[in-house]
């Protein structure tokens, strides 16, 4: 089991400490082969657990003992993490496929770095996933956190990318915090960490879980990107596309996920949390959608719509339909890494432009790029039988059986997803090239390397849906079933086949009017000019950085400016008032210290020998002692 | 006073007397010889307790090896001149009474110690002190500090070789 | 330029492992040497034993008598000319009557002294003699503690009398070995 | 009045033995002069000292005679005392290793069996190892004392090479320790003499190379002898030693010869044990002389090999010797000692 | 052996020591006086550990107790052989620089 965490740790270790030394495919070979390794260890895993069924604990050593509570590093490996094992193993290698070849213009020892650090990354994410109580999967945490740092900054000589990566660092140690808060009450309060113990203490008050659940909320808010801390999902796309498809879009941001589903019975025994958790995930879902509409960069429509999505999964969460929740992580893991990778294998061609006013037409000239990314578009557009169909589906199900008003503006949603995403799609690849001259003539298909991981998560997006086709298409809901054990908590909507059918049919629908509506928008002529009115403030993105930088920067900044003069003025003067006295009186007291070592030992001796005498005469020592104090 | 009784006191007098010739020598290579001696008597009296193991690792580290090292040292210093930098006779005092002063509590100290008044150290016999006793509790119960200690060891001797050599 | 075509490229490729180990060419010239136990010792053992002198060995001086044990030299200095070295000097005194069972001439050597120090044995006095009065013998001439030691004096060099005593005369001649 | 509580008779008995083993040693060490001489000769195809005494056995003597009739010289700008300390330091640190080793079984005489060891002590390798590290102080008191340039080089070097050779050869009876689970050399000899056991060379011949190799180092023989390299540092840290002085430092050089022969005889050969003879039918006393007398072949033979490895191996330059001791010996030592771990986990282990 | 007579010996070596660690100023002779105060407390512990060594002895034959305290010196040799490579270095590293072993020379820590 610890060979799954193994395998990348130690390709980590060998790629970033022989950066110097290897060559690029020689790098490129051994971070894929750890990767892939550690996927077949976790396919094995997959299948122990769906046979076996029992949640395996394996402790390998004792992390921190005190007298008040002990954490073991432990590895737990059930229906959850096993799906997650999948999923992260095997999005990592075809992502890692995918990464010889967009990086290929790199220097080796950049290369091997790059490799080194995502290699790191996809250890961290085992680690949290794996991880049988709360701290290992801390650690993890703040490993994905640092290495989706260092993988923002990975251009470091452009200081945009960096500030870029530090936005992204110091956002996530505000949810962090939130985290760690939550660790610290539920060590506080139970003594243990560890998932098995926590979930079956009956010792909680209601305000426990409350805080506890809301406090790992933030947590997950920050790494999940959620209102009001996603802005730095957005700018975290200045890292490599494929990065951005792993860590941004696949696995990392869906580490709040796991871990509100891993706390699903915290979550369920607290109705304001999960509240929190449903409007939060509903409104990030809006908000972060209508600025999808607006966006020109590539990346960053794409980014937004993993924020969505993101909110959609916490909506998910928040209604109880963990299930859903899950399974919409793995078919956004799916569609979502496609149209990355499909992004990347776009800017890829048109070297590093990522506008998206001047593409457009690429049909012809990306054959491979343009027909994965089509489907991935229908995929996340919740058009039938794809993917995303599927899981969207559940949400919104879930979501009208608990409020018809989320389920209203969820479809809302839904609409502007597949609204922006064909936007995205039509001025990309239909229509006429826009682009200079040059570009046009250097337009060229990628690799077999890199259309490969289209194809397989082409594949992936459309037919993996079926995993938990629900009951009323007569399907199994396997993943459903599967995942039981793990999510006890799970709410179960009663609602009628019929209302289903009718919900399914108008997001269905909804969805569709929208899809083709952008295509007829703007598969001719894109209107593309400067947005005006609402336009412009959704271009702007709401001008939340702007909101954000005037609410707290800047007031934080002259706040600062006042305490500065302040402390200079008022305060400085006390203490190099007082600095000055000691300077005095230590000039004095420093003919002391003359840097004879023999005049040091000299009065280490004296010294001694009074102490000992004081000690010999105890009254007056005690006398003197009770002086000093 | 059997010969074990004769034998400590030859070896203690022995001991102080080298002990005090290590400081009163001018010449550092003489030191060194004395206190090569000191830990000759110390041996000796370690085989009187019986401590064979220490005896001998007292003999192949100290004297064999650490004050080889002192005189590789001094010799190649050539500092067999008796032209050492002396300390004003004043320091000197004041040191030598401190000194004083500190064994006089010290034996203050041992003197009022008055459960030690009666304590025995056992000569010649018990075999805490052979080798295969050393051995047995060293390689079980402090396997881990014996690790660490060699670590240690190594570390020393890179920082060694770090600081000696020429830049 | 290759002036034989006995010269050999030196090898100077590091040595490999087993090499540096020295073993094998240790083991080697130990056997060497141990073979060498079994060898003829080509040493004698000097004063007991001696080598033959090659025939054209040219050693000490030795002055002649003839049959009747008188001595050969008449003094005439030729020898004294014709050494190279000038090692050779010597003083002439007539014979008196009575002398006659002495010397074979009315002319002989009263002092006849070579300084072996200087003399370079090339035997060109032995050639210049008229009177073979002076040969070169096959013995050394011995160590010596002084310098003065090596100017042979006439009862150095002179031969001992066959007719007094032969014994001398005879080990003198080397007959007996 | 003091009254020593001891047993006099032991006493005596001890004291005649240490007597015999001594002036034993200087005999034999005496001796190895003139042999070294004669092998030289053989080896050489010469025929040796041969004129003092018969065989010119006398010769010996006559060496010792000459080193005490000549002048002595004590350089007027040494250090006087450690001058004369040096020479006796070495002979002594030369001579201590024999109170440990067993020279044979055991005698019975006047009704009291006697062992034939000085002391039986049951650290005795670490003893050797002690006394061996202990022998260093000779050469460099002897070299510093000379106030000689040269002679402190020469001692400095002689010191570090005996200090880095000490270490591959404590590894190399560390293997051996680990063979025969005993530090007493007396136990290791009777361990070898068991029926069904073979000595122990037969266990450890790598050790067994490498320990010859570092005593070579260790008693300043060529090829090791740089200490005393006569044409690179004029004769080496006894360089300033005259008349008997200097034979003390000679003579201390062919006394460890002896004594790491007998070494190497007792825990690698079986010491005084005879192959293929029971001891234990015959008389004590008769089986102890042949155990002597076995032991002394072992022995010479081993000086042998010293004499004749000096007249076959030339000298090593100082990188080399380094080199060989650090980069070789310490490794191979290391790797030996793992590989007798190793085997005996494994034989205890089936 | 009263364990009062090895205590007073150690005492008086140790004392010695520091005494000579005050009085000279040659940088050799203060780190041997060092040496010289370390194996006096080495010879301290041996002799407490034979002290309890003997008086647990008189209850069990096979008692190892006292054992720690001469594995203890053992580890002091470790590290004072330690201490000794690093410090006779940096000894040498001192007459490098300022050619004297005089520790009154090293009166600063810059240069």
């Amino acid at each position: 089991m610890y060979l799954v965490p193994l395998f990348p740790l130690l390709g980590a270790i060998i790629s970033g400490l022989f950066r110097n030394q290897l060559s690029k495919t020689a790098a490129g070979i051994i971070a894929s082969g750890a990767i892939a390794a550690s996927f077949v260890v976790s396919f094995l895993l997959f299948f122990q657990v769906k046979s076996g069924g029992a949640i395996a604990v394996t402790p390998l050593f004792t992390f921190i003992k005190t007298s008040a509570f002990t954490i073991d590093f432990a590895f737990q490996v059930d229906q959850l993490s096993a799906l997650f094992l999948l999923i992260i193993t095997g999005i990592g290698f075809l992502i890692h496929l995918y990464s010889t070849a967009y990086m290929h213009e790199e220097e080796p020892h950049h290369f091997a770095r790059y490799f080194s650090y995502l290699n790191l990354f996809v250890f961290s994410m085992l680690l949290l996933v794996m991880g049988a109580n709360y701290v290992i999967m801390f650690i993890g945490w703040e490993g994905v956190g640092l290495c989706s740092y260092l993988l923002i900054g990975y251009w470091f000589k452009n200081t945009n990318y960096t500030a870029a990566a530090k936005k992204a660092f110091i956002m996530n140690r505000i949810g962090d915090m939130g985290f760690l808060l939550a660790v610290f009450y539920i060590l506080q309060k139970v003594g243990s960490a560890n998932y098995a113990t926590v979930f079956a203490f009956d010792g909680f008050s209601s305000t426990d879980v409350t805080t506890i659940c809301i406090l790992l909320f933030v947590g997950a808010m920050g790494k999940s990107a959620q209102l009001p801390l996603y802005t730095w999902l957005p700018d975290a796309m200045a890292g490599p596309t494929p990065v951005s498809a792993l860590i941004h879009a696949a696995t990392m941001v869906t580490a709040g996920i796991y871990m509100i589903a891993r706390s699903n019975v915290l979550y369920s025994a607290s109705e304001i949390a999960q509240h929190l958790v449903a409007i939060v995930g509903l409104a990030t879902a809006l908000f972060s959608a209508t600025i999808a509409l607006k966006q020109n960069d590539i990346k960053k429509v794409l980014a937004y719509s993993t924020v969505s999505q993101l909110g959609y999964m916490f909506l998910g969460l928040g209604v109880g339909a963990y299930t859903g929740a899950v399974f919409h992580v793995m078919t956004h893991a799916f569609f979502k890494a496609l149209l990355f990778l499909g992004a990347g294998s776009v800017i890829h061609a048109m070297h590093h432009e990522q506008d998206i006013r001047n593409m457009g037409g690429l049909k012809k000239h990306l054959p491979i790029t343009h027909i994965t990314f089509l489907l991935g578009c229908i995929a996340i557009a919740g058009v039938p039988p794809f993917s995303g169909f599927f899981s969207k589906d559940e949400i919104l199900a879930a979501a009208y059986a608990h409020n018809p008003i989320y389920w209203g503006l969820g479809v809302a949603g839904a609409a502007m997803t597949a609204f922006y995403m064909f936007r995205l799609y039509a001025t990309t690849f239909l229509g006429s090239f826009r682009g200079t001259q040059q570009q046009l003539s250097h337009l060229h298909e990628s690799p077999i390397s890199m259309t490969l991981p289209l194809m397989v998560l082409a594949l992936l997006s459309v037919v993996g849906g079926f995993l938990n086709v629900p009951e009323v298409l007569h399907g199994n809901a396997a993943l459903h079933h599967f995942l039981s054990p793990v999510l006890t908590s799970e709410s179960k909507h009663s609602l009628s086949h019929s209302t289903e059918y009718i919900l399914m049919g108008s997001s269905v629908a909804i969805a569709t009017l929208a899809l083709i509506f952008a295509i007829n928008k703007f598969s001719k002529n894109p209107e593309l000019g400067e947005a005006t009115g609402l336009g412009k403030t959704l271009a702007n993105k709401w001008y939340v950085d702007e909101a954000y930088d005037a609410a707290i920067v800047k007031p934080l900044n002259s706040v600062s400016l006042l305490f500065k003069n302040f402390v200079e003025k008022g305060i400085d003067g006390l203490v190099n008032g007082s600095g000055k006295l000691v300077q005095y009186s230590s000039r004095q007291v420093r003919l002391v210290q003359n840097g004879q070592v023999g005049s040091y030992i000299l009065y280490m001796v004296l010294s001694m020998v009074i102490l000992f005498l004081l000690w010999w005469n105890q009254p007056i020592l005690t006398k003197f002692i009770q002086k000093i104090f | 006073m059997g010969t074990t009784q004769l034998l400590f006191w030859l070896l203690s007098a022995l001991s102080i007397f080298s002990a005090m010739m290590v400081l009163i020598s001018k010449n550092p290579v003489h030191s060194v010889l004395w206190l090569v001696l000191v830990f000759f008597t110390i041996s000796g009296h370690y085989i009187l307790l019986n401590a064979q193991f220490l005896f001998i690792v007292n003999l192949i580290v100290y004297a064999g090896a650490i004050m080889v090292l002192f005189l590789f040292v001094i010799m190649l210093m050539n500092l067999n001149k008796d032209a050492e930098p002396q300390k004003s006779i004043w320091m000197k005092l004041a040191g030598a009474i401190s000194g004083g002063s500190l064994l006089l509590i010290f034996v203050s100290v041992v003197r009022s110690a008055s459960e030690m008044q009666s304590k025995q150290a056992l000569l010649k016999t018990g075999n805490i002190g052979l080798i295969d006793q050393l051995g047995k509790t060293l390689f079980s119960e402090y396997v881990i500090p014996f690790e660490i200690s060699s670590v240690l060891f190594l570390s020393a001797m890179v920082g060694a070789v770090a600081i000696g050599k020429k830049h | 330029m290759a002036l034989t075509n006995r010269s050999v490229a030196i090898d100077r490729s590091p040595m490999t492992f087993v090499e540096s180990l020295y073993l094998p060419s240790i083991f080697k010239g130990m056997g060497i040497t141990f073979s060498h136990i079994f060898k003829k010792k080509p040493t004698i053992n000097y004063p007991e034993q001696t080598r033959p002198f090659s025939p054209v060995f040219r050693g000490l001086h030795v002055l002649n008598r003839d049959e009747e044990g008188r001595e050969n030299c008449t003094a005439c200095g030729l020898c004294a000319v014709a050494c190279p070295a000038e090692a050779i000097t010597m003083e002439a005194a007539e014979r008196l009557p009575g002398e006659e069972n002495l010397y074979r001439e009315e002319k002989y050597a009263a002092k006849y002294e070579i300084n072996m120090l200087r003399c370079i044995f090339c035997g060109l006095c032995e050639e210049a003699c008229p009177k073979d009065a002076i040969y070169l013998s096959e013995t050394f001439a011995p160590a010596n503690f002084a310098r003065k030691g090596f100017i042979y004096g006439k009862d150095d060099l002179l031969i001992p009398n066959k007719n007094t005593e032969p014994e001398a005369y005879a080990k003198a001649k080397g007959l007996n070995q | 009045m003091i009254v020593l509580a001891f047993d006099f008779a032991l006493f005596l008995e001890k004291l005649i033995l240490i007597a015999v083993v001594i002036f034993g040693s200087l005999g034999v060490a005496l001796y190895t002069t003139f042999a070294e001489r004669k092998v030289a000769a053989i080896l050489q195809d010469r025929r040796g000292p041969n004129r003092a005494g018969p065989f010119g056995l006398l010769q010996p003597f006559a060496d010792g005679l000459k080193l005490v009739f000549k002048e002595e010289i004590i350089p007027n700008t040494s250090n006087k005392t450690l001058f004369i300390m040096g020479p006796g330091l070495a002979m002594t640190a030369a001579l201590m290793t024999s109170a440990v080793l067993p020279w044979g079984n055991k005698v019975e005489l006047f009704d009291r069996t006697i062992a034939l060891q000085i002391a039986d002590v049951n650290i005795g390798m670490l003893y050797v190892f002690a006394v061996v590290s202990m022998g260093v102080y000779g050469i460099m008191i002897g070299g510093w004392a000379s106030n000689n340039k040269f002679s402190l080089m020469a001692a400095l070097r002689g010191a570090s090479q005996a200090i880095s050779y000490e270490l591959a050869m404590g590894l190399s009876l560390i293997a051996l320790v680990m063979v025969t689970g005993s530090l007493s050399l007396k136990t290791i000899v009777e361990q070898q003499m068991l029926p069904g056991h073979l000595w122990n060379i037969a266990y450890q011949p790598l050790g067994f190379l490498l320990f010859l190799v570092c005593a070579f180092a260790e008693c300043n023989r060529t090829p090791f002898d740089l200490p005393e390299a006569e044409n690179e540092l004029n004769f080496g840290y006894h360089q300033e030693y005259s008349s008997m002085k200097l034979g003390f430092y000679l003579f201390a050089e062919y006394v460890n010869m002896f004594i790491s022969s007998a070494i190497m005889a007792t825990i690698y050969f079986g010491g005084y044990d005879i192959p293929f003879l029971d001891e234990s039918k015959i008389s004590p006393n008769i089986a102890a002389i042949l155990g002597i007398g076995a032991l002394m072949t072992k022995i010479i033979i081993f000086i042998f090999v010293f004499m004749w490895v000096r007249w076959t191996i030339p000298r090593f330059r100082y990188d080399q010797l380094m080199n060989l001791g650090w980069k070789k010996m310490v490794p191979l030592a290391l790797a030996n000692m793992l590989l007798t771990g190793a085997i005996i986990l494994w034989l205890q282990g089936k | 052996m009263p364990i009062q007579y090895y205590i007073a010996l150690a005492v008086i070596l140790f004392s010695i020591g520091v005494v000579g660690v005050l009085t000279r100023r040659n940088a050799i002779i203060i780190f041997m006086c060092i040496e010289l105060m370390l194996n006096a407390t080495n010879l301290l512990l041996v002799a407490f550990s034979k002290m309890h060594h003997g008086a647990a002895l008189a209850a069990d034959a096979a008692t190892k107790v006292g054992v720690e305290g001469q594995l203890f010196v053992f580890f002091v040799m470790v590290v004072a052989a330690a201490e000794v490579s690093v410090g006779l270095a940096i000894i040498v590293m001192m007459y490098r620089n300022v050619h004297s072993v005089d520790i009154n020379f090293l009166n600063r820590l810059k240069n």
